[in-house]
This record gives structure tokens, sequence and C-alpha cells, in this order.
């Protein structure tokens, strides 16, 4: 299996660990990513703020480097995802969109390929099978909430691999790695990324909301896909914690960092220790639990 | 089958045939005459079931003969008294007024309009302005069996 | 609160209305306003409009209030609405076209929120990717708020989070070129 | 040669005073094959029309055409006058003068010249008419109702009263349909059952009515006076003629964890069951795919225990034919499957969100908890207790974009339930508008209200639960600002839609749906309880959502329009309707697709060509179904088709009788 | 392309020898380098004289409607604009599928004999392809119970509505002029009547004389009608095999009309291609939708 790869613009800043253990991932998988070369930024919510052409082009221009290739394109990063799904659409919804947008970047691009979530393409299109035989060291029940977050299964027009309200592919995952996916309310309910720099207070807000309830839940750990989740939720959960005066102390990873840990990576070369919030509750456990079994049989 | 050519020395009057449904337009035409609802005098109306009876054929003979308008009304789509035969009507004239045009008769020398037995006043201002458009377009030669 | 007078106030909004509708392609006739949206919005608390009132202020085509409302900068774009929308009013897509109809007017209510956009893109314009040192550097900058995530910067790049040198793609000049043909356009909206 | 007369009326000086009447009379008579015509005062009187019989005698006339108002309203008085003067009556035909020219014209000499055109276009038809016989098609006094609910009984009741027998197939082991789930009914809040439940007594014992239950309608053929009804009857496994309905049965079987669906899933019954105990009939039959003893071949304690040995473990199915003259249909409904699309209501994970009917079942004294209101997952009493309204109602994406119509009552109801029995409840309803269109019903809302139900105008955006509260986030849009309720229980009004099957049974009748899958009525205003195919009714929510009182009336009235049919022995049919030309037609049946009424099919005929005899299939025209309209003639290529009365000869007559 | 008459030739025998057939349609070289006029056999011997050359260009399916009360079985060679009318008379229950055995040709395009004989060539090289086979969509058969010959890519080039644009650009009396200047060639020969698949009724609407559509004097407006009669009775029923033009004696584009009302069709009612596939819904002018356009307000 080979794919066009897009990491965007956080992959190789505040998503290191998600490119790491990416990598570790698709090695063990054996998907080849294959990096479009000089990819650029899909222009986020600034462009489609902004100006609907930019919005379109931003992303058109690494689609169309793709195609060129012949390949389908795998994201990371549910936000990229989602511009990307929407350029897709556009221009597969219109010649006179193709055409312009075509224009602006100098190249042909005619949506031929598909625009893949990284999550589907290392669960579904991989085979979670695969992955389940490849988890040699299972995650012992450890007990996740499964964060999906604003746009990597909604608007279900765009998103199309997951139920926009009760999504199940993450869940599915973790059944498949050993560790268990509780249920809670607040898989796609959104964190407030958009707001990171410019209005902080509201991020904070809706944030909250999340990790509240997934420790209501009973998580040890949040699972994330999402490069901008990942920021709110880990960065600012000291702030967090400060403003409603509690406790949280909640893991956030990235669903790879998890599938690298049960393909038996190390930790510290997939990220785990470059976290805002301790890691290594989730890694003792895992470890305890195995031992623990070890010692029994 | 043949013309009386007599328009020329008489001031001219356009001569329009209107195919009505019997249970809305024709009762739309008739609600007008209830209304005392002044028309111009220059359309004869063929009564039809339903627009869905009106066979182009028809339409092309009328032309032929020295008509120089024809208007096809029925009920509004959805109200047809059989369900269904205005949605045949509407394909079959969206296509042939398309027709009509590209063999370099004008479109406005064949009009449809859905007009509802409760739309006497809609009847009459249909008559007129198709009345008038015809007036506008002058006597039709096109298509016009001259001989005989 | 001022009584408003509908006859003068939809004759005055109709273009308006009918220009939204046209740039957004969001039938915005088709809202009954029974405000799921509103219920489903994460920053709807924030807001000074819930979201079904911004849609109610663009069916009745209060171009002004809506266009200089903080609403249709806190929105998310976290699609819950559209998602939940019995009438398929696609809100995301209407809050942007109201954005870009403000940044034209001039009067955009959260001038930060507008900030950052053009920071962002202005970064990705001389990049290809945005350079957020930089970039947060000039927004603390200009937004005023000098100390503002002063304490995170270390942290990430303790952490090897966010470099000092911009990332640059190589072929900087296809994305330049990109955003001027962009500007040259008329912004795509009748798309 | 052909002699026709025209006859052109003043009527009063309503035609008189702008048509010059008799000058038309005299151009009339130069017309080819016009051999009399005359003008006169009052063609409608009595003298008028024995004007006609006169000419007629004296001149030999054998065509007749009179000039006067609209056809619409005199045509039928012109036809008999033609009849009655011993001619055909539709060799005849009537131009409008009246509403078409002297009414909407002002100028004497264009209007009298335009009612010559239309004289001379009238005078060009009847010459190529061809006189017609009204054909009589015979009746089989007998009626089918589908669907043994509110509906079906109602009308099954009143056919058989007027004296016609009826054969009532229900697809459930008992009659009764929905209405006996009910606990109480809007806006009197009369005990559903008390209603329902005689009413089901009086079906069954109706000396006129057949019925059959557990069974299912398989085939029908023939068209209206002349259905062929093939009627699958389900096995039953207990033989009803030998039961005694004891019961004994039932409280023996080992079974007994099988969800009801009487009790819409809040209650269990047995395998050998009756689904409630005034079921019609009050015997029971057994489930097959839950019976231990025919899955397994194990058990076999009813089968012991029945005290008149009624069990029959090899029942078979069986087919049953039967003639009718009339169908109603009256399938009834279903809930909208609200678990499928509502995630944001948590696709049916949380026990304690509920549909309205089953909530009926909680507060029902003989449902699954004795009329006590407790909540599935714990049983506790709820104390805050949320209706959510149009829940797959008005929303075109997830459900149905009509209004269902009821919900807003029935809501009122549980509400007004909730608040009287409930001690220091919360009850909320978010709604979005409060639909109240019923005799009483608007009070009945009010009372509500005043009952203390808190009405918040708005959506429910999403549920989800928190320990042991159901967290509900909604709007309320006239406050403008996002509210939350902490309830104990959820009650969904979910929409209406038609019952499962029912589009499979209206094709094997034969009518059509509407986008929404209910029955299409053959008017929306006029006719909305016939179907496009003669002789089949619709009563009830098969046609549209409906509440009992207007599904009650429309059983009634479906029930008079097949006592209608059914009330002669035989019944003429118009002959102005589509015949085919059999040497013409090449049977490509472009207009079998084409017909609304399912009037026309392929049949094969024999005919000499070329020497010997061939076989071929050519259009046919059942008389008892076509109505006439025509569009099949106008789709026919070769002119095999052609409607009688208004013959492509005929018209085009009439065009070129405009330019003459 | 290799010759294929071989093949035909064995697989005629074969058929007629083992009965499963009691007659052959194909064609055969005429008397001339430029025809190869139909050819009809029932005897196995004669199956020798099958050709497939650069003029096999009629179409041979309407022959198919003089067997129709016969009972027997024929056996028809069809290119790929043959097998849309034969997709046609089949549709409109003309003939039974049963009673024919379609043998299919794939077919790169065929030579006018008159095009042969107005150019002064001597041999077929030296004749340019077929106007209609420049525009051909469906070169491979669409049905048939057996192939001959590896499927050809369709070669149909430029816009296939070119010429209708060209008549619609025109004002209206230019079109009329136009018209007038084609319909007053025609004869009233019937020969494009004749040689249509879709006018294959058993007594065609011009035959019948009451009521008698079209005065038996031969005038333009009379003509006119006749070609608007049939080309309308063609709608959405026309298999644009170009048999119609091809043998006009006068050289009327009668294709012109068609295609005129395929572009209509497909704009109004959306896309359609008549002939294509046996199983399909009625004809666009035997159905509607209650969408459709809507003008007539």
């Amino acid at each position: 299996m080979k794919y066009a790869y897009y990491p965007g613009c956080s992959l190789d800043s505040t998503g290191i660990e998600y490119q790491l253990s990416t990598k570790a991932v698709a090695g063990t998988l054996g998907v080849e990513l294959w990096e479009i070369p000089e990819w650029n930024c899909c222009g986020a919510s600034a462009a489609h703020n902004t100006d609907r052409l930019l919005s379109l082009a931003l992303p058109a221009r690494n689609l169309a480097l793709a195609e060129k290739e012949g390949l389908d394109v795998a994201v990371p990063c549910a936000a990229c995802y989602s511009r990307m799904k929407a350029t897709e659409k556009a221009v597969r919804g219109s010649e006179d969109v193709r055409e312009k947008i075509s224009e602006i970047i100098e190249m042909e691009y005619g949506a031929s390929n598909r625009t893949l979530a990284l999550l589907d393409v290392f669960t579904n299109q991989a085979g979670l099978e695969q992955v389940a035989s490849l988890a040699t060291k299972p995650l012992q029940g450890l007990k996740t909430a499964c964060y999906y977050g604003c746009l990597m299964v909604k608007p279900p027009r765009l998103a199309e691999f997951d139920d926009p309200e009760d999504p199940q592919t993450m869940d599915r995952l973790m059944d498949a790695l050993g560790a268990e996916a509780v249920s809670w309310p607040y898989k796609t309910e959104c964190c407030g990324a958009g707001f990171a720099s410019s209005r902080t207070d509201i991020v904070l807000q809706m944030s909250y909301e999340v990790l509240r309830l997934a420790k209501t839940a009973g998580a040890e750990a949040v699972v994330t896909a999402c490069p901008l989740c990942m920021l709110n939720l880990d960065m600012r959960q000291k702030e967090i914690e400060a403003k409603n005066g509690v406790a949280i102390d909640l893991p956030i990873l990235y669903f790879t960092e998890l599938m690298a840990l049960a393909f038996g990576h190390k930790p510290a070369a997939i990220g785990f220790n470059k976290h805002f919030v301790d890691t290594t509750p989730v890694v003792r456990k895992v470890e305890q639990g195995r031992r623990a079994k070890e010692v029994q049989p | 089958m043949s013309v009386k050519s007599s328009d020329a020395q008489e001031a001219w009057e356009p001569k329009i045939l209107a195919f009505c449904c019997n249970w809305c337009s024709y009762a739309g035409a008739d609600l007008a005459g209830l209304n005392r609802t002044q028309q111009p005098p220059n359309v004869r109306i063929i009564r039809v079931p339903c627009s869905g009876r009106v066979d182009p054929q028809f339409i092309m003979r009328a032309f032929q003969d020295g008509v120089d308008g024809v208007l096809v009304a029925g009920c509004h789509p959805g109200d047809c008294h059989y369900s269904t035969g205005n949605f045949f009507a509407r394909r079959r004239f969206l296509l042939f007024q398309r027709i009509f045009d590209y063999i370099g008769i004008d479109p406005g020398r064949l009009q449809n309009r859905w007009i509802s037995g409760a739309e006497g006043d809609k009847f009459a201002a249909t008559v007129s302005k198709v009345t008038e458009d015809i007036r506008a377009l002058g006597p039709n030669r096109k298509l016009r069996d001259e001989h005989e | 609160m001022k009584t408003i007078e509908l006859s003068s106030v939809l004759t005055a909004g109709k273009a308006f209305t009918a220009k939204v509708e046209a740039d957004s392609k969001v039938n915005v006739r088709s809202c009954y306003q029974c405000g799921k949206c509103s219920a489903g919005c994460p920053a709807a608390y924030a807001m000074d409009y819930a979201p079904h009132q911004v849609i109610r202020m663009v069916q009745l085509g209060l171009e002004d209030r809506v266009l200089s409302s903080h609403a249709i900068w806190l929105c998310a774009s976290c699609e819950n609405c559209i998602t939940r929308c019995p009438r398929d009013v696609d809100l995301p897509a209407l809050m942007d076209t109201l954005r870009r109809a403000a940044y034209k007017k001039g009067t955009v209510a959260e001038k930060n929120v507008a900030l950052f956009n053009n920071l962002f893109l202005q970064s990705v314009e001389t990049y290809g990717r945005p350079h957020e040192m930089s970039m947060m550097m000039r927004y603390n900058m200009k937004s005023g708020q000098l100390m503002k995530d002063v304490f995170r910067g270390p942290e990430l790049m303790k952490r090897g989070k966010m470099s000092l040198r911009p990332e640059k793609i190589r072929d900087n000049g296809a994305v330049r070129r990109i955003f001027g043909r962009v500007r040259a356009s008329s912004g795509g909206e009748q798309l | 040669m052909k002699r026709v007369g025209v006859f052109v009326c003043h009527c009063g000086s309503n035609i008189a005073a702008v048509v010059d009447c008799e000058r038309v009379a005299k151009e009339a008579a130069k017309f080819p094959g016009v051999a009399f015509s005359i003008d006169n005062k009052y063609m409608c009187s009595d003298p008028g029309q024995d004007l006609i019989k006169k000419a007629v005698e004296e001149h030999h006339l054998d065509r007749i055409v009179v000039a006067s108002c609209t056809p619409r309203m005199h045509e039928p008085v012109f036809r008999r006058a033609t009849e009655n003067a011993g001619i055909n009556p539709y060799l005849f035909a009537m131009t409008n003068i009246r509403e078409h020219v002297s009414w909407i014209h002002t100028d004497r000499e264009k209007a009298t010249e335009k009612a010559i055109d239309l004289v001379r276009m009238a005078v060009a038809k009847v010459l190529h008419t061809v006189p017609l016989e009204k054909s009589s098609i015979p009746i089989t006094k007998r009626a089918l109702v589908i669907g043994g609910g509110i509906a079906g009984m109602q009308a099954a009741l009143d056919i058989a009263d007027n004296g016609n027998p009826v054969v009532l197939v229900e697809r459930e082991p008992t009659i009764g349909g929905k209405m006996p789930m009910l606990d109480k009914t809007f806006p009197s809040l009369d005990c559903s059952a008390c209603i329902c439940t005689p009413k089901m007594a009086s079906t069954d014992q109706h000396p006129n009515i057949t019925i059959y239950t557990h069974s299912e309608v398989e085939r029908v053929d023939g068209y209206i006076g002349n259905f062929q009804v093939t009627i699958r009857q389900k096995a039953k496994y207990v033989d009803h003629k030998i039961c005694t309905g004891c019961g004994l049965c039932e409280t023996k079987c080992p079974n007994k964890k099988i969800p009801n669906s009487f009790e819409a899933g809040m209650g269990n019954r047995t395998a050998i069951y009756k689904a409630f105990p005034q079921a019609v009939p009050n015997k029971p039959i057994i489930d097959a795919a839950n019976c231990r003893k025919l899955t397994k071949d194990k058990c076999g304690v009813c089968a012991k225990v029945c005290p008149t040995g009624a069990i029959k473990y090899d029942d078979q199915d069986e087919l049953i034919t039967i003639d009718v003259g009339a169908i109603v249909m009256a399938t009834g409904y279903d809930l909208f499957p609200w678990k499928e699309a509502y995630g944001e209501y948590g696709y049916g994970k949380y026990p304690d969100v509920i549909t309205g009917l089953q909530f009926e079942r909680l507060v029902n004294a003989s449902g699954p908890t004795s009329g006590h209101i407790l909540r599935p997952s714990d049983g506790k009493e709820p104390k805050t207790i949320v209706f959510i309204k149009c829940v797959g109602s008005r929303d075109d994406v997830k459900g149905k974009a009509y209004c269902s119509r009821t919900c807003c009552m029935y809501t009122a109801k549980h509400a007004h339930q909730a608040v009287d029995k409930i001690e220091d409840s919360h009850v909320i309803v978010f709604y979005m508008d409060v639909r109240t269109a019923g005799k009483g019903y608007e009070e009945f809302y009010q009372r509500t209200v005043e009952d203390g139900v808190h009405y918040v105008r708005g959506r429910v955006s999403k549920i989800y639960q928190l320990g042991d509260k159901l967290i509900v986030r909604g709007e309320d849009t006239l406050l403008g600002e996002a509210v939350q309720v902490n309830a104990d229980l959820v009650v969904l009004a979910t929409a209406m839609v038609p019952s499962a099957g029912s589009g499979e049974i209206a094709h094997i009748v034969g009518f059509s749906t509407d986008k929404d899958g209910f029955y299409q009525e053959a008017h929306p205003k006029l006719r909305p309880l016939e179907t496009f195919t003669a002789g089949v009714f619709l009563a009830g929510a098969c046609q549209g959502p409906k509440d009992i009182p207007d599904t009650a009336a429309q059983g009634s009235g479906a029930a008079a329009k097949a006592s209608a049919v059914l009330s002669n022995r035989s019944m003429e049919t118009d002959p102005l309707i589509s015949q085919v030309n059999d040497a013409v037609c090449a049977g490509c049946g472009v207009c079998v697709g084409i017909c609304p009424y399912r009037a026309i099919e392929l049949k094969e005929i024999t005919q000499r060509a070329g020497g010997k005899t061939i076989a071929r299939r050519v259009a046919s025209i059942n008389s008892g179904l076509c109505q006439g309209c025509g569009a099949c003639v106008a789709a026919c290529r070769s002119g095999a088709l052609d409607l009688k009365g208004f013959t492509n000869q005929q018209i085009m007559a009439e065009v070129d009788a405009l330019c003459l | 392309m290799s010759d294929p008459s071989g093949e035909m030739r064995e697989l005629a025998k074969k058929l007629l020898e083992n009965g499963e057939v009691d007659r052959i349609i194909g064609w055969e070289k005429g008397n001339l380098w430029y025809q190869s006029p139909p050819l009809f056999i029932t005897r196995a011997e004669e199956t020798d004289r099958l050709v497939f050359d650069d003029f096999a260009i009629n179409s041979l399916v309407t022959y198919l409607l003089d067997e129709r009360d016969s009972g027997k079985k024929t056996g028809i060679f069809v290119k790929g604009c043959d097998s849309r009318g034969l997709v046609r008379i089949l549709q409109d229950k003309q003939i039974a599928r049963e009673s024919v055995y379609v043998i299919g040709l794939p077919c790169s395009g065929k030579k006018d004999p008159r095009q042969a004989l107005s150019s002064g060539a001597s041999e077929s090289s030296q004749v340019p392809p077929a106007a209609k086979c420049e525009e051909c969509l469906y070169p491979n058969p669409v049905i048939y119970d057996v192939i001959i010959g590896e499927a050809v890519e369709a070669k149909a080039k430029g816009d296939r509505f070119a010429a209708v644009k060209e008549i619609e650009a025109k004002t209206a009396d230019e079109k009329y002029a136009y018209w007038t200047s084609q319909y007053s060639k025609c004869l009233r020969c019937l020969a494009c009547r004749n040689v249509c698949p879709a006018c294959n009724c058993r007594e065609c609407a011009f035959d019948i004389s009451k009521p008698r559509i079209l005065a038996k004097e031969n005038n333009l407006s009379h003509n006119m009608v006749y070609h608007l009669t049939r080309a309308f009775h063609a709608a959405g029923r026309c298999v644009e095999c170009g048999e119609c033009e091809r043998v006009c004696p006068m050289g009327i584009p009668i294709m012109q009309l068609n295609k005129k009302i395929i572009k209509e069709i497909n704009d109004l009612f959306g896309p359609y291609e008549a002939g294509v596939k046996l199983d399909e819904t009625p004809p666009p002018l035997g159905t509607y939708q209650t969408s459709d356009p809507e003008e007539f307000m």
C-alpha cells in the first residue's frame, strides 16, 4: 500500500509526536508514505474565513501533486483533512471550479485521487485484523476516551468514513490494540482549536468540557487524531486545571502513539516524552499489566 | 387544409388557437367569462380532456392552416385531474418549443401555461398577453401551407 | 430596544439577503428557527447573537447588525450545526460568507481573530507554510498582548515543537503566485 | 349524407346582447353538412329542447350542434335532448359562445365572427363523430378491507351495515391496530381501549364481516367490480375452531421473554400468545420463530396442557381466493425508526430515551408497569421528564419533511398525564410550533400549560447520559439562550411513517404511493379517499398522518365510496375512453407506462397476415379502468390509439375549420 | 483491423448447419468495389459470400422487421451503431430477443459508397471515412450473443453538437431560411423513414388516412411537417446511427434535427443515451419527473 503523505504544518512542530509515531506505525504496517515534495500549508480556517478561492487553491496544489503520481492522499491532521476533502468535493462537483483552480495553481487537478484521513488508512484501509495481529504488546485494558474532534467526521457529506455523532473507527482500533474505549458523549464536540491564539478564553472553556466528560467517563487517557486538539488538551491542561480549580491529569495521546506502543516501539522513540501532561502512567499501566500476566500463567 | 388569404386586404388581426384542458384551463376560461373579464377576441378554444391529450401534430396543422399562434393550457403540475397528464405534456412541449425555435419559428408563437379553474383572471391575462405577443410578431408565414 | 420597522428594513435588506444566499449557496429561507444549531454550538455561550439569530438577521436583511456582530467570528467551524440541522442550512458556510463580507466592509468585530487570520496567511504566503514563532510574535505585538503565551515558546522548543527558523518550501514562488492570482480574481464566491 | 342541425342560443340577452345570433345561425346554414340552422331565446328551456326534437323530425337531422353556454354545465342536458330526439347522444357537439364570447367581448362584429368560427369548428367536429354506447360491467357485491385498525374496522362495519359482505384482512394475530395500545385519547382523555375494544367485538360479531387475521393479501387481479384476491392465511398452529381461548397454554409456555410488540418493546410475552387480553379473535397463535417445539422439536407443553387438543404443530399456510367488487386500504402507520437516524439522541443506546408509543404503555393501567410511570433503566419514578417534538418530522435531512400532525396533541396529553401522575415533577416540552388544529385541541393544549407543563421553543441538539441523569441540551429560542435539563426520562414524539410493507401491498393492489410512501389519493382536495385505480379507496393514516377522529371519518367515507360501487349489479362506463386499432398497433407498449390508471395492457391477438395466421401483442384498453384522459393517444406514434369523443380526426377537423 | 470475414463465415456456417438460425443477414461484396450490400442467406454453402469490409456501412437491423411475424430465427451481424438500433427494435417489442442471434463486430469506421463515387477514388484507401463514423461514440456492439474481433476505442472527437450549435446561433429568419433550403429539396421518398430503426411501427402515421397528416402533394409546408413529425416520433428514441442522413438522396442533413433533440433532452431531462441498455426505463417522453424544468407557470 502506497499513499501520498501530507503531514501538514503541525506535524513538523507542535505535532512532532504524531509525526514520529506515524512513521513508526507505517513502517510496521508496511504502508508506504510518500511525502508530497514541497507541500504547502492548506490555509486552515484562516483561508476559508478570508477567501473561498484561496481556501480551495492552497489544498489543491498539494492534491494535484499527489494526483500526478496517481496516489491517494493520507492526511493525519483533522483540520487539513477537512480542507482537502472540501477542495476535492468542490472540484469534483463543478467543472468551473476545476478549471479555475487548475489555472490558479498552474497544474491540472481533476480530483481523480481520494483524500483519506490517516486514521482511516491505518484502520479501515490497512485492516484491523492485521493491526491486531501486529499488536504484540497489547495495551492491557487501558481505558481510553476516543476523541475524534469536530472535523474528522463532520460534516458527514465531507468526511464520509464514520458516523458524525458516535464514530467507532478509533474505538474499534483501541479494541484491536487491547485497550478499552469508554463510552462517552463528547467524542465529536469541538475543543475550540480555531481560537487557540485569538480567543484563548473560549478554548479553555470548550476544552475543559471535553476533558471533564472524558474524566467522568473513567478514561485514563484521551486518544486523539488531531494535532490541534492535542495542543489544546495537552499544552493547555494545566491552565484549564488552574482556571477551574480541578485536577484532571489526563494524558493525551495520538492514536498512532498507542498503535506504535502496542506494536512494540519504544515510548521515547515515538514521542511519549514530548507531551506536557505526563504520559508515564500510561506506559506504566501497560507494562505492569503485561508483567502481571506473565507472572500469572 | 387550405388558407383563406384574405388577411392582406383587411386590417390584420392575429388568429390564435388555444387548447384547454376540460378540468382546469377551460374552467378558468369559463370563470373569466363569469366574471366578465374582457379579453381580446382573437383566441379560439378547442376543449380537450387533458393537456396530455394535445399532440404536437395538431399544432403543426394549425400553423399550416394559417393560425398565427397557439396556446396550450393545462392544470398546474400536481393538480392534473388525471394526476400525471400535464407532466407528460410539460416534457412534450418543453421539447417541442425548442424544436420550433430551432427551425426558425419564433417560440413566442407556441405558448404553454398552467391555468387552474380558479384562475379566471390569469386566463384573461394570458389571452391578452399571448395576443399582444403574437400581434408584435406579425402574421405568421412560416410552416404555412400556401398552396391549393 | 428600538422597534424595527419591518417594511423598510425588508426593502433595504433584500439585496443583502440575496447576495449572501448566492455567495454561500445557502438558502436561509429554509430555516424555521428551531434553534438546534444554537443548542449544539459549543461557542454560542460567548456570542452576542446565538447562531440561529445570525440566520434570522440574514433572513430579515439586517446587514449592518449581522456584519458587525461578534458571533460570526466566534464560530469555530466545528460543523455541529450542519450535521444536525433538520433543514440542511449550511451555517458554517454562511458564517464564512458573512466573515468575508465583514472583512470587505471593514466591520470586523473580533479584531484579533481577523488579525490572526491575516498574519497566518501572510506567513503562508511568505514561506509556503506558517512559521509559528514569528507569527506569534507579530500577533502579540499587533494585538497588544505582549506577554501572551510567551512562556510557551521555551517549553515548545524544549520538546522540539517549535523552531526559531521558519521552514520554507523551496518552490515558494508557486504559493506566492497562488495568492497573487487569487487577489486578482474576485474571490470565487460565484463559483 | 350527414345532416347536422345547428341551434344557436340567445340565453335571453346574455349572448344576444353581444352576438348577432341570427347571423350566426344564417352563416352556419352555409357550412358543409348543415341541413338546418336556427337561433332561439333559451335552448336549455323545455321549448328549446322541444325545438331540437321537432327539427330532427322535420329535417331528418342525424347530428346536433348547440352553441350556447359552457359544456361544463349543460352538455348533459343537451345530450339527453339529443337522445330524446332519437339520435345517439354522442352525435352531438356543443360550443361555448357565452362565457367564451358574449361575456368577455363588447365588439359585436368581432364577437359574432368569433361565434361563427366556434360554430364552424363544432360542426366540423360533429361531422366526424360516430355513435357511442355506454358499456356496462358487472359488480361483485363484496368488499375487501386491508388492515384491521380503527380505519379498517370502521370501513368494514359501515360497508357491512350497508348490507354487503366484507372480508377484513389483518396481518397481525388480532385486529385493533394501534389504538388499543394507547392509554387515553385526546382531547377528551377517554380510555382508548374502552372505545376501541367494543368496536373490535362488533366487527368480529357482524354477520356480514369475515375476518382473516395473521393473513396477508398476496395477489390482486382484475378491476373495479371484478377483483380476484388471493389471501395467504399464515399458519397459526392453533385450530381456532376448537380452541376456546382459555389461556392455559400461555401460562404454561416456558418461553416467556419475547419482547411483545403490542407493548412497544416495554413488556414480554410467551411463544404461544394473544397480543393482549381483549384480542380479537381471542385465541392464541404460536410464534413459530420462538417456539421450542417448532424450532428444536422440544417442549410441546402447550399441546399437553390444551384441554381441547387445539394445538396443531403441523399447521400450514393456506391460500384463500375471493372475488370482490371494491377494496378499502387501511394499512395504517408505523413510527419513524429514530434509532437509526438520531445519533445526537444516542441512537437508542440510552434506555430512558423512549418514544411516545412506549410512554403510552407506561401510563396504561394494563401495561407492563400497571400504569405507573417508571423509567425503563432502573424502574424508578422520573421526576424530570423531557418531551421532544418533531423527531423525524419536519426534518428533511434525517427524517421526513412533513408534519406528522398528531404529535403536538399526544405530547400535550402525555405531558398532562406526567404532571398529573407524578408529584413535584418538572415536565418540559421542547417544540418548534404547537399545532392544534382540531375541535377542542387548542383548549386542551392551553390546559396542559395551565397544569404546569413548561413549553420551551427550540429543538434539542444533544442528549447524553451522565450518571443516572440524561443531559438534554436545547435552546430556548424565545430567550435566545441555551438551556440544559438534567432529566430522568426523555420521550420522543417520533414521526408517523407508512406501515412496513405498505409499498409492497400498494404494488400488489395496483396503485401509486407518494414521495413519502403514503398512498396517493386521486385528488388532494376533491378525491381524497380514492386512488387512481377505480374501485380502490383509502382510509386512515396509510394516506398520510392522521389522528383518530380523522381516521374514523375516512373509514366511514371510504366505506360510503365502496358501498356506492357495490350498490348496483352492474355499472355503466363512460364511452369517452381510449380505443385501439388492432391493425395499426405495433405493440410497442409506450402507452402502458403512461396510463395513470393501469388501464392498458398488451394482449395477444391472432390475425391473418401474408396468407397465414399469426399471433402478436397489441395494446388493450380496460374500459372499467380507463378514465379518458388521452395521454396514451398523444404518445402513440402510429395513431393506433384514439380517444373516443376527442379523436385525432375530430380535433384536426376543428383545427382545419378554424382557418377555413 | 484484421479481416474477420473468415470467422464470420465459419460461425454463420455452423449456425445454419446446426439449425440454430433459419437465416443469416450480413454483407456481401457487390459488383463495384465500393459496394457491400446486404446479403440474406439460408443455406450453409452460401456463407462464403459474407464479407465485412470498408463498405459494410448499411445497418441490417431494420430487415429484421420484415420477418417479425415469421417465427423464424435470424442470425444478424451488427456493428456498434447497428446494435443500438437493434436495442431500439427490441425495446419497442417488435421482435423477441430469442428470435435473433446477434453477432457483434467492433468497428473502427466505415466508408460511404456515395463518397467513393463522388470523390473519384479508384480504391478504398483513397476514400475518407464516412462522416457519421467520425462522430461514433459506440464502436463496439452494446448487445450481442457472440463477438468477433477485438474491442475498438471510440474515436469521437470534437463536439458532437457542433453543427447544432452553429444553427442555434442563427437568427430565427436565418434558421428558417436554412431549413427551407434543406426541406424544399425533400422528395418525400421516405427512405429516411424506411431505414430508421426507430421507425418500426407496423403502420406509419403518415400512411393512415383518418386523419391524414400530410397532403399527397409535395410542398415545403408538408415536407417540414414530415421531418418535424418524424424527428419528434423519434425523440428520445433516436440511436444516432445516422442511416437516415446517409440514405437521403438529396443530402438533407437530417441528423442535425435529431441531434438537436438529443441535446435538448439531455439538457432538460438529464443525460440520456437511447438504445444502449436493453432493460432501461421508458424513453424520456414516455416518462416524467415532477422536478422537470418548469417554464410554463
